[in-house]
């Protein structure tokens, strides 16, 4: 293999080059989470300030006294990422910084299920800030364990194949669009063109703006970790997890309109997680992501 | 866009560590190349410059010198979505020689 | 520390004496209907007793159905005071005679000077109106600046009802 | 300028006087007039700082520790259910080291309800890493938060202004409030050497491995004990400005008191009139109130104790399974010293009952008939 081989042509880069996050982090191979985090970086660029609770990104950005990021980060309590990021937001704005862009960047289970509290009341109140739950859909810092972002028939180690959970993913988008916030947004890390153009729109919006970033796990979904990207392209393209806007709780806009929405077949067969699931389980799922989607086409038409 | 590297840091007393639970360093002392089992090897002949390997490495460890995608070793955890990615299938997955 | 609560009684309540520290432990409950009992201390020295009073000189009845319901006498110092927001007249209370007792309407006053409605008056300020005067604490006029500052609702309408208890009582 | 106001206004006039520039808070009886005044005075500009109205004391605490690390000064108040909601935001906020001031209102702990003082609710966070002072007046409580904002913020360790509820919170007292600008000559804006910004873009509060975690809890305990004398020195600075000292202990007729009541917070008031009256029957009594309970005062505590025959620790609280709180601490503080008094504990006014002044004389005349503690706690105005 030789560079002098071809003529180099000028490469032309799809998402910002600044790089935010460095080398030597602690994410597993493939992590999605991660991907989402150097998206969202890029974005917003170096004057963001981010608060962390409890979830893999806390572990990721490497241990005291190190960071792998190169804004600063507060590292906040499990159920705290909003109201922490509020506080830091008024804390700055007092001090004449009101430059900088504030985040909450929390996983499914601080945002789905013990930081909701928090979150409704800042969302409520309007605070200026960028909310962002990644979703693997489970506990997967402290070993896979089930979420309220967890799907229908998912195996996780407090979710046994006998047991597999039986109840569907809450449905975080609605509350949060029933908060009546200026800005909501779904998003994929199999899209970060899309990631960063809506991230950029949101950084110029002021009062709370949320972010639900679909981020594959391979080491909870026992998935390989080469097909994070196609995992979470094939959710996008097979609705699982379309990828749509909502602005001031009332105005929808899908981002992908799918011609030829994929079945949720392929999807689920290449995930361990999803093992056990016989053909009417499946056809099941299908029937709730088919019913998902027609919602969002008629809230969106 | 290329990153230190950094050393690791050391603190000898209570005395030397901030007031204040803060980093002082970035975490590239970590060359994370170590937990590679698979390596991407990219095949510049085939490379059309896309830049698709660069945009979805989670590292990111893959760096775009002189308009040439190439492989930071020190910390590729060989997680191989790149060669998943790459649209023109010029990077293969080697078994690392350990 | 000895001079911490010998200061006085506020810009209202100075006048120019010897400065008044004031107290009243609030036992305040959580819902409508229970009684309410609540203290104050006068002195021209330091207090330093926090604790509730078990032996007052004098007793402030703000609603009258508590003179049914319990003994408002108890622990009152012989020759004490008694003063009830009350339509009755002072001899139609049995501890009339073993005790100084004065009544006057502040309910009505208040409802008059439309404070709170007749099924619930609010008559602090009528009754404290006759609280200055029976038992001489200060002046009408301080007690008119007091409110003023301290209550930023209605405030004329507050100083009239105390004007007018102070005047009948 | 004097002013007639109730406890919870005296903490509202503390924070805005030391001039806080974040609050957030959540209503609690009996806290609500704190933070209504705070609001009312952020609402019409007399206060130029930034009111959150959070949805629980968790996210209260939480957004004052973002506000503080961001280089806010940031004030919040609370009781009881309240505290004991923040639990985990007080090691967040002690632990990460950011100086916010908060006041206490002494509430008894559910269940069953009650909403009057007791002090187990900010005696069961004694070991979060927070300075615990506790008041006996409104002069003190307004005081108290001026000075706590000084110390913490040259030790970037976090404090309680605690208040017994109704006995302070909702009395009326006369306090001298004092004036702005010798505030702000006396406590200068909050500048932490480090803190949360781009400038200078750092990640607070990381996985800390069992290689540096004691180290930093060493450095919190090492802080913690330069305490005891930067608040006698901070409350000689205060004295010197307003003419009113503020220190650890306040020691009541304890000179050539032979028997002394340690006490704290209103029932510490209450404890002088009945040494008074007990010196009027011809008994050498003394009170000393013990005023900041984190950092203890150890070495303080045992000075004042050398000359004394008998000590008598009332304790608003109680340790269950064990004793009285203060009582606990002084003893540790006289362990093994050559010549220590006798140290009785007595617990009282639990879920708000009253601690009289006879009170008081049921425990000297109970003590005075002993030689020694021969109980774990000696329970007063108890129908057992």
């Amino acid at each position: 293999m030789s560079t002098e081989a071809k003529k180099p042509k000028k490469m032309t880069l799809s998402i910002p080059p600044e790089e935010l996050m460095a080398c030597g982090h602690l994410a597993c191979q493939g992590c999605g989470a991660t991907m989402a985090m150097r998206y969202m970086l890029k974005a917003l660029g170096q004057r963001t300030a981010l608060c962390i609770p409890a979830c893999c990104w806390a572990v990721i950005d490497g241990p005291y006294p190190y960071s792998s990021l190169d804004c600063p980060i507060y590292h906040c309590a499990f159920e705290t990422a909003a109201s922490t990021a509020t506080g830091v937001k008024a804390g700055l704005d007092m001090v004449g910084d009101t430059e900088t862009t504030v985040v909450a960047w929390a996983g499914d289970g601080g945002t789905f299920d013990i930081g909701l509290q928090a979150l409704s009341g800042a969302a409520e109140r309007n605070e200026d800030i960028i909310y962002v739950c990644y979703d693997n859909e489970a506990y997967m810092n402290t070993g896979i364990q089930r979420s309220s972002a967890t799907p229908y028939g998912a195996w996780t180690t407090t979710t046994p194949v006998k047991h597999f959970k039986n109840r569907p993913k809450k449905d975080l988008v609605g509350i949060m669009a029933a908060h009546r916030i200026p800005y909501i947004a779904t998003a994929s890390v199999s899209h970060p063109e899309d990631l960063v153009k809506k991230m950029k729109k949101a950084k110029a919006i002021s009062g709370t703006r949320f972010f639900h970033i679909y981020a594959p796990c391979p080491t909870g979904w026992k998935s390989r970790p080469e097909d994070t990207v196609k995992l979470a392209r094939m959710a996008v393209q097979n609705a699982y997890f379309p990828l749509f806007e909502i602005e001031d709780g009332e105005k929808y806009t899908i981002n992908l309109k799918l011609k030829d929405k994929k079945p949720v077949d392929d999807y689920i067969r290449i995930q361990g997680r999803f093992r056990h699931l016989k053909p009417e389980q499946i056809a099941a799922v299908q029937a709730e992501v088919d019913a998902r989607w027609a919602r969002l086409l008629k809230l969106a038409a | 866009m290329r990153q230190k590297k950094a050393k690791k840091i050391v603190f000898k007393s209570a005395e030397e560590m901030p007031l204040m639970i803060c980093s002082v360093g970035d975490q590239t002392h970590n060359r994370t190349g170590a937990w590679r089992n698979i390596r991407p090897e990219i095949d510049l002949g085939k490379c059309i410059q896309c830049g698709i390997c660069w945009k979805f490495c989670p590292e990111p460890s893959i760096d775009i010198v002189d308009e040439w995608p190439v492989i930071d070793y020190d910390y590729c955890k060989g997680c191989g979505i790149c060669a998943e990615e790459c649209p023109s299938k010029c990077i293969v997955m080697v078994e690392e020689r350990k | 520390m000895d001079d911490d609560v010998g200061g006085g009684v506020g810009d209202a309540f100075d006048e120019g004496r010897e400065p008044r520290p004031l107290e009243g432990p609030g036992v305040a409950d959580l819902a409508a209907g229970f009684p309410v009992v609540a203290f104050i201390r006068i002195d021209d020295k330091p207090i330093y007793d926090k604790s509730r009073i078990y032996e007052p000189h004098h007793v402030v009845v703000v609603d009258p159905t508590l003179v049914e319901a319990i003994d408002i006498t108890d622990g009152l110092k012989p020759g004490g005071t008694i003063i009830i927001n009350s339509d009755r007249r002072p001899e139609d209370f049995p501890f009339h005679g073993k005790f100084k007792v004065r009544t006057v309407n502040a309910t009505e006053i208040a409802v008059r000077n439309k404070l709170g409605t007749m099924a619930a008056p609010i008559v602090n300020t009528a009754i404290t109106g006759a609280v200055v005067k029976v038992l001489g604490l200060t002046k009408l006029e301080s007690l008119a600046a007091a409110i003023r500052e301290g209550i930023s609702i209605k405030p004329e309408d507050n100083v009239q009802a105390a004007r007018e208890a102070y005047e009948r009582a | 300028m004097k002013k007639v106001m109730m406890g919870n206004h005296a903490l509202s006039f503390g924070a805005k006087l030391a001039r806080s520039r974040v609050i957030a808070a959540y209503p609690i009886t009996p806290q609500t007039q704190v933070v209504e005044l705070l609001s009312e005075m952020c609402a019409d500009g007399s206060l130029d700082a930034k009111f959150i109205k959070v949805e629980s004391e968790h996210s209260a605490m939480a957004a004052c520790i973002g506000a503080s690390v961001a280089g806010a000064r940031t004030f919040t108040a609370t009781s009881a259910q309240g505290l004991a909601l923040m639990h985990e935001m007080l090691h967040w906020a002690a632990g990460g080291r950011h100086p916010v001031v908060m006041g206490n209102i002494n509430r008894s702990m559910a269940p069953g309800w009650s909403i009057w003082a007791d002090q187990n609710d900010s005696l069961s966070e004694r070991d979060t890493g927070w300075m615990q002072y506790y008041c006996a007046s409104n002069q003190e409580v307004v005081d108290t938060v001026i000075q706590a904002f000084k110390v913490s913020e040259a030790l970037m360790i976090p404090a309680m202004v605690i208040l017994d509820a109704f006995a302070l919170s909702h009395t009326y007292e006369v306090v001298d409030v004092p004036d702005q600008e010798l505030v702000d000559r006396y406590l200068p804006p909050f500048k932490p050497a480090i803190k949360l910004t781009p400038d200078d873009p750092r990640a607070f509060g990381g996985l800390t491995g069992s290689e540096h975690y004691m180290e930093l809890r060493y450095k919190l305990q090492k802080d913690m004990e330069k305490a005891p004398a930067l608040i006698e020195e901070t409350g000689r600075e205060f004295a010197k400005a307003f003419g009113r000292h503020l220190g650890l202990l306040d020691a009541y007729r304890c000179d050539d008191a032979e028997f002394v009541f340690i006490t704290s917070g209103t029932a510490g008031y209450t404890a002088r009139a009945a040494v008074d009256d007990l010196r009027a029957a011809g008994v050498r009594a003394g009170n000393l109130r013990i005023k900041v309970f984190r950092p203890f005062p150890f070495a303080q505590v045992r000075e004042a104790l050398r000359n004394v025959k008998k000590a008598a620790v009332v304790d608003r609280n109680c340790s269950y399974g064990a004793h009285g709180i203060f009582y606990q601490e002084v003893k540790s503080a006289v362990y093994g010293e050559a010549g220590a008094p006798p140290i009785l504990g007595y617990v009282a006014g639990l879920g708000g009952r009253d601690i009289t002044v006879d009170s008081f004389k049921e425990v000297a005349a109970h003590a005075m008939s002993k030689e020694r503690a021969d109980e774990e706690i000696v329970w007063i105005g108890v129908k057992k």
